[in-house]
């Protein structure tokens, strides 16, 4: 029970540092205008998506445990958000070029 | 009907049927021709054939549905006491549930078909893209999109007409689109298909008619009230004959205050009322300068609100100009 | 924690009675948090369709201050593990008392971002930056205020659970509310992940 | 201009005060229908006083959280909201005959009527229709008490009443928008309707909307976390297999409805630039938003009616459903494949022809599983023993008819064909073709089916079968001529016409809005009479079809808590091999105690407060917004604290009703197929397969 308490303890510690420190370094690399746009913009989106596992991982709990209709859930709202917003990039991207 | 070569041999079937139907809508249009199943350019005629070639082809698969359906109820309906299942009955199978051969054409037939008519769509569309010329050399149109009316800028030619568009046969014909008012959708239905107008932007169609005639060109898209009457004639000229016509001086200018009457909501007949034309005088213009459909797009680009008031088609502009008028008066 | 327990559910196997009537709430509400999540993407697409939709008016580099969104940042980052520790509390403590605390705590680091931001948001009106003034506007405000009224109503669930806590203790359907709300809390720092990468850094690299 | 109580409301809106000022035909029509609101709200309270209802509304129905009264409620208010969308139908074809450069009405408000018809029939008709069906059967097919959160259903249905009566109000106070159901900007921006008429469009549309995404919430869960003891996903019944898709749709969906719908509500209410002509604002945006929820849509609305489709195949032929996991398989292709379709409703917008082709061939690929679906039921008859009820007789319209929507469907999904007949008289006769026999006939044969389980009495089958043959003829004659129509280039919502040879094509389809007016007339009709008749037609037993799912199994109406046990379940058709080898109508081992919800005013609360929003907003009347607004946030907070939200129905007084149930069936004689519409058919059914 107590070590249960420890161990999730430190789990949501992980979480918190780790997002912290990627955080920092997305900060970073908009900041430190050392760096090529496209590099910088590559590393945050990196961050940021590391981010979002390491929180669904340490404080959502979502993994290898977790229902998995809840994996399905999941995984099947990123294809349809995907599609939506991928879809809409590309036709609005069409529509600029073509409607100069 | 065109009937040229194979087109003739082909003619019957279908495509005569469609002819058939197109000719029983031609009477009322005064000779003008309405609809792509009477095509006057090659972008129609194709889309015709097109439509031709997707109906025979879905029929594969519709027409065993029609005709099974009623086979399948006459030979399996009940009759009246034909009471419980019997081991040995051989019409009456309450546990068939599957046929793995059935499988194969229930989901393989129709993924031919779509494959086959995927396959002609991606070619199609990709043919008659409407931005895509039809030739060397078109002539330039600009169309703007009013309520209830289409204007029609001939640049090269510093000309303007109202409610009609002239052309020529057998040249490509470029019409940049936009509208100085809310969304609409222009088509001439004998040349080609329909493309949205949109206020601040530009879109293309190119169309060419093969041959000199009439035809009815529209707004597709709703608009208002005078929606059903923002129609317009083309007039497909012989080379000669455009030449003439190109050729004619006009002495009407489209200038800032003929350009604020036409922004008015009104058809275009109220709208030749309005200009002081005389009934059967062409609704011509000489164009003062060679940008006024870019004009008309920048407008939506200052970086400034177009407050109600300044925008064309909307009531508030309506009782501005009425007001205007009145004081003018 | 049993073997397949719901993501966000925490209760374990000491608690199973709750944990069983807290497991068709959890499963709905995700699903509402899914159905939220496409409001907010077809608000991400719309936004970066419209970044170029300036009409002439201020953009992010007039606009942001990326000093108060790391602060917003790191406000809504550590609420989000004090909100942990509530669930923590809940699920070894047992005590309404720890659990309070750290959602007191929670909401005081929420209202910290809400305040912050609020600030953000006066400073845009006041560079000539209001939703009204262009398209790409319109849309950053969407994005933006939508996330922020969330954590506002989050906040007025936290308070309302503090009073349902010293009404009715931990009882089984307090203990869902809180799983809810935990899952609730976790997304909208999910969701601001995004926006301040879409936004706010990807304006500005 | 805005008064602070009254926002800009005043006496002027009425259609009454134009119809004093302008005494034609045009407002003489407006201002009958403006009328017939209250005066037919005054006659059903007049009628509930007189009969003293109006406790019984209150607490069996308004206040109840009972997923089959809610269902039954929804299927109320689709019927009165279908009333009006229906004579809207009949009046804009009337007005269309006389439209030869003219016509009866005014061009706005031929304008008013497409508009408030489409909104009506697609979210106050279709939605609720299908709503209501899925509420009403899934927990009965899946063997459970309720939904999963019965609260929230009643809520959900409150959010898409308040929907519904904020139309009804802009009948009578102001006018509604003209932009069609699409409302498109920048026509329906503050710049060009500067009106209510859109608000009232955007409000009614933003809360039912939410109501809608609810529902799919609840039916999803309920699907996911009710199901009865064994019943696996590949058990449960093709309706309920439909009806989570559908529920998983929605969920997807009606989000983006929410977002476009909130957008164009910002535009015009706080001056945003979304979809303005000027400052940035993208007017294509709109379009792109509403139609990734507008396409999903009409699948959300058809398929659970093709799920009907399933489960009358079987039963009426006495057989199983033909390649069941087919039938999933091709559901599910629909549901997921419809989120990559939308485009197709805007191929002429610009974009470049990559775009076009992809998005159409996308398209396309769903006419792959609904051909699945329709040879499957074929081979679902095909060696059965198929009885011609009303069911079938709705099935085989739906063969003949629908095949030619989907086939105008492909047609119109190639870019290159669709540039000449988009925004056309052809794209009406599609949408109708494919909503009027697949949807409609499905609810109408649904409800034929399920009648007799919610009422305890089956339904006249003479009426019923004329009603169903002057829907095939009326449907007929009233679109299939706009499909010509269409190729001649007739544009929709056009109020005149110049061209005389349009005038025939336009006779046949007042005819035969007339004939489906009578259709109706004859539904209403056959509700009546057989409600006359119910002693005659009663069917308490509650098996009149020999049917293959559980919901057979239990008495008509089925007790509130639905089953006396929770059936265990190790088959498809659970039913029909219980009555073929198990024992059907037997005691259960054991009987427990049953939690149910307690009724709640949460959806009348919410339901009205969020109407009065809207309204408010509509007109300007701010501080009655912001009041509604905190009626809605205290209401819900309120709620929390409620301890007693359910009420236990002790385990005797179960098993006491289960004793009664089970003398009842083992009394009434079981009937075989032949007397299935004679009295004699009390719903005890002799199977068809012996053990
Ligand atoms: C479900 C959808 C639905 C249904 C049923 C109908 C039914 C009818 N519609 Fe439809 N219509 C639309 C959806 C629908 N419509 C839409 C979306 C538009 C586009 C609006 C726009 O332009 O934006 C439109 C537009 C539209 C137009 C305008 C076309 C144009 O743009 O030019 C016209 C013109 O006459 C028309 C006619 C009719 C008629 C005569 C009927 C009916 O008379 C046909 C008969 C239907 C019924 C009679 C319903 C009966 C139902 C039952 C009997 C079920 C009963 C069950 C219980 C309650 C238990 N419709
Ligand atoms: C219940 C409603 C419903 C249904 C089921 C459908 C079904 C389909 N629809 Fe329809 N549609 C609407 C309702 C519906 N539609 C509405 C309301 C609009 C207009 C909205 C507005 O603008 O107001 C519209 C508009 C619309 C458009 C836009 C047109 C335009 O605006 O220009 C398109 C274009 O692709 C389209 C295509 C299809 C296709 C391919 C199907 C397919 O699902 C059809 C599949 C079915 C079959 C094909 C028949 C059965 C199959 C077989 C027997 C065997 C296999 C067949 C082949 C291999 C061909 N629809
Ligand atoms: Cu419309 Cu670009
Ligand atoms: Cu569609």
């Amino acid at each position: 029970m107590k070590d249960d308490a420890r161990s999730e303890m430190r789990r949501y510690a992980i979480g918190a540092v780790l997002s912290a420190a990627l955080t920092l370094l997305a900060f970073w690399a908009v900041m430190s205008h050392g760096m090529a746009r496209s590099t910088a913009l590559w590393i945050v989106g990196a961050a940021a998506l590391a981010q979002i596992v390491v929180q669904m991982r340490c404080f959502l709990h979502v993994g290898s445990s977790s229902k998995r209709e809840d994996l399905h859930l999941i995984l099947f709202s990123l294809v349809l958000g995907t599609l939506m917003v991928g879809g809409t990039i590309w036709i609005m991207s069409s529509l600029h070029d073509r409607m100069y | 009907m065109r009937a040229s070569g194979p087109a003739a041999l082909r003619g019957i079937g279908l495509r005569g049927v469609l002819a058939a139907l197109a000719l029983a809508a031609a009477p009322g249009a005064a000779g003008a021709q309405i609809t792509f199943l009477d095509p006057a350019g090659p972008v129609a005629a194709s889309q015709r054939d097109h439509l031709i070639f997707v109906t025979g082809m879905t029929m594969i698969a519709i027409v065993p549905v029609l005709v099974l359906v009623p086979l399948i109820i006459w030979r399996y309906h009940r009759r009246k006491g034909s009471g419980r299942y019997t081991p040995h009955d051989h019409l009456y199978r309450p546990d068939w549930q599957f046929s793995g051969p059935l499988e194969v054409v229930m989901w393989g037939v129709p993924f031919a078909i779509v494959a086959v008519l995927g396959w002609g769509l991606w070619h199609d569309t990709m043919r008659f893209d409407p931005y895509k010329p039809l030739g060397p050399d078109p002539v330039e149109v600009q169309a703007i999109g009013l309520d209830w009316k289409w204007l029609f800028l001939y640049p090269d030619e510093g000309l303007a007409t109202l409610d009609r568009l002239v052309i020529p046969e057998d040249r490509p014909v470029r019409i940049a689109l936009t509208t100085d008012s809310v969304m609409q959708s222009f088509r001439i239905s004998a040349l080609a298909g329909q493309i949205y107008a949109m206020p601040g932007m530009r879109t293309e169609v190119n169309v060419m008619a093969e041959r000199p005639g009439t035809m009815r060109g529209e707004n597709m898209q709703y608009s208002g009230r005078g929606f059903p009457h923002q129609n317009f004639a083309v007039q497909v000229l012989p080379v000669d004959g455009w030449d003439e016509w190109t050729g004619t001086e006009s002495w009407r200018v489209l200038d800032a205050d003929a350009y604020a009457i036409l922004g008015r909501r009104s058809t275009a007949s109220e709208a030749r009322e309005d200009l002081g034309l005389l009934p059967d005088e062409p609704a011509r213009f000489r164009l003062e300068g060679p940008d006024l459909f870019e004009a008309v797009i920048a407008r939506y680009h200052q970086g400034r609100p177009v407050p109600p008031a300044a925008q064309p088609g909307s009531p508030a502009y309506e009782a501005f100009a009425h007001e205007g008028r009145e004081s003018d008066g | 924690m049993s073997s397949s327990a719901h993501p966000g559910i925490n209760l374990g196997g000491g608690d199973p009675k709750a944990q069983r009537e807290s497991e068709t709430p959890a499963f709905g509400f995700w699903v509402f948090l899914m159905s939220d999540l496409i409001i907010f993407g077809v608000l991400f697409a719309h936004y970066v369709v419209m970044t170029g939709a300036r009409a002439g008016g201020p953009g992010p580099s007039t606009l942001f201050d990326l000093r108060s969104v790391a602060a917003q940042t790191f406000l809504l980052l550590a609420s989000s593990f004090t909100y942990g520790m509530a669930s923590l509390a809940l699920k070894h403590q047992r005590q309404v008392r720890p659990v309070a605390i750290w959602l007191i705590v929670t909401a005081a680091l929420g209202a910290a971002f809400v305040l912050l931001e609020l600030r953000d948001f006066v400073n845009m009106v006041g560079e000539g930056g209001p939703p009204q003034r262009s398209g790409f506007l319109s849309a950053l405000w969407a994005l933006t205020g939508l996330h922020w009224l969330h954590v506002t109503a989050g906040l007025v669930w936290i308070a309302t659970m503090l009073a349902l806590l010293s009404r009715f203790g931990l009882s089984d359907r307090n203990k869902t509310r809180l799983l809810l709300l935990g899952l609730y809390w976790h997304f909208l720092d999910l969701i601001w992940i995004g926006i301040l990468s879409v936004v706010y850094l990807g304006g500005l690299a | 201009m805005a008064d602070p109580i009254f926002g800009r409301l005043d006496w002027t809106v009425t259609p009454f005060d134009d119809f004093f000022r302008d005494p034609s035909i045009n407002e003489g029509v407006a201002a009958a229908a403006a009328s017939a609101v209250p005066l037919g709200a005054v006659a059903v309270i007049a009628f509930l006083t007189w009969k003293g209802l109006w406790g019984p509304l209150w607490r069996d129905w308004l206040t109840s959280a009972d997923h089959k009264k809610i269902g039954i409620m929804y299927f109320v208010l689709a019927g009165v909201m279908m009333l009006r969308g229906v004579l809207e139908g009949a009046v804009m074809r009337t007005h269309q005959v006389t439209a030869l450069d003219g016509g009866v009405l005014s061009a706005e408000h031929f304008a008013q009527l497409f508009s408030t018809h489409g909104t009506i029939m697609i979210f106050f008709v279709a939605t609720p229709l299908i709503t209501g069906l899925m509420n009403y059967v899934v927990p009965l097919q899946i063997g459970a008490r309720d939904v999963a959160f019965p609260v929230l259903n009643q809520i959900s249905l409150g959010l898409t009443a308040a929907g519904a009566g904020l139309v009804m109000i802009s009948l009578v106070i102001g006018k509604f928008g003209t932009g069609g159901w699409t409302m498109y900007p920048p026509y329906t921006g503050t710049t060009f309707s500067p009106g209510p008429g859109v608000d009232y469009w955007v409000w009614a549309i933003g809360i039912s909307g939410i109501g809608s995404t609810l529902a799919g919430i609840n039916i999803a869960v309920t699907i996911y976390k009710k199901r009865s003891p064994g019943m696996k996903f590949l058990r449960m019944p093709i309706f309920t297999w439909t009806s989570l898709c559908t529920a998983i749709m929605m969920i997807y969906a009606f989000p983006a409805l929410t977002v476009s719908t909130a957008m164009l509500a910002l535009d015009r209410s706080l001056d945003f630039r979304f979809f303005t002509n000027d400052l940035g604002g993208n007017m294509m945006q709109y379009a792109n938003i509403f139609w990734m929820f507008g396409h999903p849509e009409v699948y959300i609305v058809v398929l659970p009616a093709y799920g009907v489709f399933s489960e009358i195949a079987a039963t009426f032929s006495a057989k199983r459903i033909y390649s069941y996991n087919s039938m999933v398989i091709a559901t599910s292709a629909i549901a997921v494949i419809s989120f990559t379709v939308w485009l197709h409703h805007f191929f002429t917008m610009g974009q470049g022809a990559s775009v076009n082709a992809a998005f159409g061939i996308a398209t396309m690929i769903i006419a792959v599983p609904t051909g699945v679906k329709v040879y499957n039921w074929m081979a679902t008859m095909f060696r059965g023993r198929v009885r011609l009820s009303v069911p079938i007789i709705y099935l085989v319209g739906f063969f003949f008819l629908f095949v030619f929507g989907g086939l105008t469907g492909v047609i119109l999904a190639n870019p290159t064909i669709d540039y000449q007949v988009h925004n056309s008289q052809f794209l009406v006769a599609h949408f109708h073709n494919v909503l009027i026999p697949g949807v409609l006939f499905g609810v109408l044969a649904g409800v034929h089916y399920w009648f007799p389980k919610a009422f305890g009495f089956r339904l006249h089958e003479g009426p019923a079968r004329l009603e169903a043959y002057l829907w095939f003829g009326g449907f007929s004659l009233a679109f299939l001529p706009l499909y010509w129509l269409g190729l001649m280039g007739m544009p929709r919502r056009s109020a005149s016409y110049d061209n005389p040879a349009f005038e025939p094509a336009m006779w046949l389809a007042v005819v035969g809005a007339a004939m489906v007016v009578g259709a109706l007339g004859v539904a209403i009709w056959n509700f009546w009479a057989s409600a006359r008749d119910r002693e005659a037609l009663a069917c308490p037993v509650g098996d009149p079809w020999d049917g293959r799912t559980l919901e057979w199994s239990i008495p008509s109406p089925p007790p509130e808590y639905n089953f006396y046990a929770l059936p265990r379940v190790n088959t498809v058709d659970a039913w029909t091999v219980e009555k073929a080898v198990g024992h059907p109508y037997e005691m259960a081992p054991r009987y427990t105690d049953i939690e149910m919800p307690r009724s709640t005013a949460m959806g009348v609360v919410i339901g009205g407060a969020s109407a009065a929003m809207g309204f408010a907003i509509t007109w300007w009347i701010w501080w009655l917004a912001a009041l509604s607004f905190a009626v809605i946030v205290a209401a819900l907070i309120a709620r929390a604290f409620v301890r007693e939200t359910t009420r236990t129905i002790k385990a005797v007084e179960v098993e006491v009703a289960h004793r009664a149930f089970l003398r009842e069936a083992s009394r009434t004689p079981a009937v075989g197929r032949d007397d299935e519409i004679a009295p004699d058919n009390l719903g005890h059914a002799r199977p068809a397969v012996p053990a």
